[in-house]
């Protein structure tokens, strides 16, 4: 049993890419979470005040269109702020501007405070198993 | 305060009023001048002006070839294009414009140069052509030996469009609808229409002073699974608006959707449709062209498999017939690509497409079926947002997206609504499973129903959203039609 | 000494008497053990034969995809080969022999061996199964787990096939005219032939032992501007004399000459053409395939434009219809491919056919003429072939090519008259220029000169060996149909 | 004006590329040359005798299939042991194996002796070019 099913998702900064945003919320509630999603053109505050609001597990942050790497930055630090510093942050998509090697960008991600990071084209049940090993050890741990 | 929209030609008065407020909008909005502007275009070689081109094209049946390429810094941007035009052998180039400027957020754009100054490589995912200002932007177009176009997906882009035509830039791609559904969120359609009337109106200001941009319009939408009789509407209704401010030379566009028969006769009822809609509403002096750009969806990861798409989607526009093909790169599932494996697309779709130059598609019944359906649903979707325009084309436009009649699946923007369902058929054409609110005839109706139907037999399945997904997700997996798993 | 060629099934005396010397022209011949073979065989899974996989892919529709790969040492080649499998997604591995093996010029070959391992790379251009013998080529059948298939161009493979089939083989390409003109200067067909029923008989003695090993002609002969109807015609007559000495599965070919409807034609009637012939000559119960081979001719050195031609001949073999096509690689232009050259060419021509799957082309009136084109002038050939044979096919070809009633242009042997000139039309089809021996009616040499005297027209040059050449090179400089200078 | 326009043309060793040949031998007719084509399947001796009895001024050879590093070796000692050791070598076609640098196959082939290397897909023009160069050098050295 999972302790917190809820997770915040959207498409951060000026990006507008819907699609895996569409199919992300359908493939997280089918396999049993309950989905906030915030569509595209998401920014910051509003994740966060989504998450506090709903007492989330876990944000979801997709970047396809490059600027990632500029739009993503800080918000780890915004978490702590609302006092949420230790929820779930995991983001996805084409994370930076042009074909850089996954290493590299994990390591950029990671640095800004993300705990899971993901390659183009991750199958959401990937990251999908990892977000209930999460959510349940985060039981286990109570 | 916005003006009431309508289907109108602008008057001067109105133009020259708002013409104030968007100049001021960012700082290098001033550096422009429209005397200047014409004096520069007019010293351009004919060889670098698209609506020349083009049209020359046109006549002799050419297809031209165009990249994708935009960065941060203008000094890397220069470099780029001259690659593309040199070893890419491109016909066309482009400047393609970051994210942030789209959204008319030039702060952002800004700190995006100077962090790519400091990381010594471009953080932007294209050129912020508005920061730049004129004079910068007349480097691009006077180191260029072709022409440049620029492309976007701005919902206002009245300030870019204003600097970089002021620039010498004579091609701009977008439309009101097309620059507004797939890149926007919340921009009611009243507005962009409203913008892009705005951008329109300035180029038949260069019109009446000789000065022919062409305008393009984004037919691929949202790149995913929409079918052509819905791009087609867009296209044409966009091209009929840009027509009324006084726009010469005009491309509409549509994208392959990997059937070779309905990509076919998509092309060949979209420079027909296009051609009989524009020449009954008195715009037969206008210049109209077809663009085809290759597969907008998810990308294999694999190179080699990106350049089979890239390859088909370069034999399906030679056999089909198009005068432009916007290239596609093996990086594309990646992220925004080097100029190498640009390069690497538009040779790769250089060949195939001199291999079979001359080699057109014959005539044959499945493309004559294909081709009697489209054009019937593009009549009926036209007509259908006449209706509720009640004479007014513009405001149809805005009635019918409310109502459904004009609907883009998966678009981000919450001004559409986003009813249509699409899906593959059992060939992989590209047909309607819901129609929400589309103004099609029973007949066009049946016609999806039955192709659709036969997929799902034939799969063992109800067709379902779960079908569209894994249609989705088809050609990043290596194939058209999702299989189910 | 040579037995008298025929077209009849050889005695086993015969057969037996003349084993002895075969065996005994290497010293690995002496490995070779009949009833050792067939157990060897018999304990070979379902999945690695190729004549079961073909037929269940003849009966599922399906394409497989085979590339071409050899190098001088076993455990280099069986790198190879798993890559291809693994990586490359091949359905179908090759061995492809180096070229001192085809000459059966083994000493050199040895040579080959040792200087390359000394190289630490291999010199050779094949692996040399010869000089590795049975026990070292059933490696290769062990580790891998598709049919692995012989792929070589051996006038005289009598030894090589005795070994590799010995060792778990089951599909060796050739025949005695495709393995013979394209690929030596000296060799009488007499003897080619003779050598190739010795290859044939030896897969009748297999099959009467319930081992039935697929044999494949070499479509493509010299791969420069043969027309279809030529090398229909020498695979249809390749299968007859194959199927005469007891063979029951075989392959024939045709490669990609680049323009849609004769290559749509030629697969079509190919299959339709073999199967017609194999009946009449009452070998119903021989399993026909047939191969198609992506662009044979002279590559462009880009790889980015190789890549399109390899896409361009995966879109025609799907478009067409095939049950297996022979892949090339970005490399081709510039020498043996690596693997990596070789993965990326099957990959991308995965992708292509894939997404092509249910899509032949549909019926349509240029199709049904190319196709009645080719029909007629195939049974023209042949039947010019057996008129000449008084009775007997294998006598027939032989006299055939002395009176140029077949004949192949471009080819090395003098055993060829090399009177055909053929060249492209304006669509890119191969036509005949001139027609030397062959023996087609007057309707078919008129439509020939009818499509080569419109691309004279539209090129305002008389068709000649320059457009000839012009042609030859086209493709490498990015066109199908070559420009006059 | 040249001193010598012979050229002894073939393939050499197991290779039977023969539509290169056909090629060059019929474009350097047009160029002026008296051509002595051999053919495919050359032999070095053959190559040799071609050149002693005709006292040809070059020998073009070719090699396609790959062999061509085997092949060609020995073929300038054999020239000079025949009492032609100064005769323009040169050769051309897909030299070696697979695709390498082709400075280091120029330097390969130039070590065994060929005055001219030329990679894949060169135009016979081109070489046609150095060949009257060279034979035109020679008569103004006469
Ligand atoms: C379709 C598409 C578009 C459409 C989008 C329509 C729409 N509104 O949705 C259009 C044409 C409008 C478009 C526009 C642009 N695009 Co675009 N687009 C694509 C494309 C081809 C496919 C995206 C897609 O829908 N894929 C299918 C879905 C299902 O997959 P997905 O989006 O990758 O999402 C999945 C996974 O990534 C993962 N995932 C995503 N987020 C997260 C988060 C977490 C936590 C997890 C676990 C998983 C996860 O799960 C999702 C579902 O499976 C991609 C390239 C590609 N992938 O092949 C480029 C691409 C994303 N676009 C790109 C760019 C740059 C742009 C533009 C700026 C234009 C330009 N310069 O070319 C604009 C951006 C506009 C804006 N302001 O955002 C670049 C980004 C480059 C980079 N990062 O370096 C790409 C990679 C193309 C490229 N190589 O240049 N685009
Ligand atoms: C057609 C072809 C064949 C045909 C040949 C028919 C025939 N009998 O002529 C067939 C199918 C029979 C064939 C067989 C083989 N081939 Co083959 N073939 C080719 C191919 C596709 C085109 C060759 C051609 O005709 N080109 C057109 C002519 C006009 O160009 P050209 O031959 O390059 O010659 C020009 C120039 O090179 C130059 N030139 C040539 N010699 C010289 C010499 C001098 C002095 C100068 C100045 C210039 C010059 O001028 C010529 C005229 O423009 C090439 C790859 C390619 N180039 O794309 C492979 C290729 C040459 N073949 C190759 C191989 C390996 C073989 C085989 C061993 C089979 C195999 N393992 O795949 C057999 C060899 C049989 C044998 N014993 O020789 C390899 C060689 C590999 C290497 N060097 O590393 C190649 C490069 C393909 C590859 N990448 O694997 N082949």
């Amino acid at each position: 049993m999972l302790r917190n099913n809820r997770v915040v998702l959207g498409v951060i900064g000026a990006d507008v890419h819907a699609v895996g945003n569409k199919i992300l919320e359908m493939v997280l509630t089918e396999a049993g979470f309950e989905v906030i999603n915030l569509g595209v053109m998401v920014s910051q505050e509003e994740f966060i005040n989504a998450a506090v609001e709903s007492a989330a597990g876990a944000i979801w942050v997709s970047s396809l269109y490059g600027h990632g790497e500029i739009d993503c930055r800080g918000l780890r630090e915004k978490c702590y702020e609302a006092g949420i510093g230790d929820i779930h942050l995991y983001v996805g998509g084409n994370l930076v501007v042009g074909k850089r090697t996954f290493d590299e960008v994990e390591k950029l991600f990671k640095e800004m405070g993300y705990d899971r990071v993901y390659p183009p084209g991750t199958l959401p049940e990937e990251a999908i198993a990892h977000l209930k090993e999460d959510l349940a050890d985060e039981s286990a741990t109570d | 305060m916005e003006q009431k929209l309508q289907n109108r030609r602008w008057d001067d008065s109105l133009f020259v009023a708002e013409r104030g407020a968007v100049l001021t909008a960012w700082p290098t909005g001033v550096g422009v001048d429209l005397a200047d502007a014409f004096a520069f275009h007019r010293k351009i070689p004919e060889s670098k002006r698209a609506h020349g081109k083009l049209s020359s094209g046109y006549e002799q049946g050419r297809i031209y070839l165009q990249p994708r390429a935009g960065v941060a810094l203008l000094s890397e941007h220069l470099v780029l294009l001259a690659k593309l035009e040199l070893e890419g052998l491109a016909d066309f180039l482009p400047t393609t414009i970051d994210s942030y400027t789209r959204q008319n957020r030039y702060e952002e754009a800004q700190k995006g140069i100077e962090e790519s100054k400091l990381a010594g490589r471009s953080l932007l995912n294209g050129f912020p052509a508005v920061n730049y200002g004129v004079a910068n932007c007349r480097k691009i177009v006077e180191a260029m030996s072709v022409p440049v176009q620029v492309r976007h997906g701005t919902p206002d882009a009245r300030l870019l469009a204003e600097i970089t035509l002021a620039a010498g830039f004579g091609d701009f791609e977008g439309g009101g609808i097309s620059y507004n559904i797939p890149y926007a969120r919340d921009i009611p359609l009243e507005v962009s229409l409203n913008h892009w009337q705005y951008v329109d109106r300035l180029c038949g200001v260069y019109a009446e002073n000789e000065i022919i941009v062409n305008r393009e319009m984004f037919g691929p939408l949202t790149g995913t699974l929409v079918p052509p009789c819905v791009s087609h509407a867009v296209g044409i209704i966009e091209a009929l608006l840009a027509a009324e401010q006084g726009v010469k030379s005009i491309t509409i566009g549509y994208w392959q959707g990997g059937n070779l028969i309905q990509d076919t006769a998509a092309l060949r009822t979209l420079a027909r449709l296009g051609r009989r809609y524009l020449d009954e509403a008195g715009f037969a002096d206008v210049l109209l062209t077809t663009v085809f750009h290759q597969w907008m969806g998810g990308f294999p990861q694999n190179e080699s498999r990106a350049m089979g798409v890239i390859a088909w989607g370069a034999a399906s526009a030679a056999l089909g017939g198009a005068n432009k093909v916007i290239v596609k790169t093996p990086h594309e599932a990646l992220g925004v690509p080097s100029a190498e494996a640009n390069i690497a697309g538009l040779l790769c779709t250089r060949q195939v497409m001199s291999m079979l130059e001359g080699q057109p598609l014959p005539p044959m019944e499945a493309l004559q079926e294909e081709e009697a359906v489209i054009e019937r649903e593009v009549d009926e979707i036209i007509t259908g947002v006449r209706e509720l325009g009640e004479g007014d084309l513009a405001r149809g436009v805005v009635r019918s997206f409310e109502a459904g009649v004009l609907d883009i699946p998966f678009a981000p923007s919450r001004w559409t609504r986003g009813d249509i369902i699409p899906v593959r058929d059992q060939k992989g054409a590209i047909r309607i499973l819901r129609f929400g609110g589309l103004p099609l005839s029973e007949e066009s109706r049946n016609f999806h129903h039955i192709r659709i139907k036969q997929r799902g037999e034939s799969e063992k399945r109800e067709p379902s959203f779960r079908m569209v997904i894994d249609d989705i997700y088809a050609i990043g997996k290596g194939r058209l039609v999702g299989k189910p798993r």
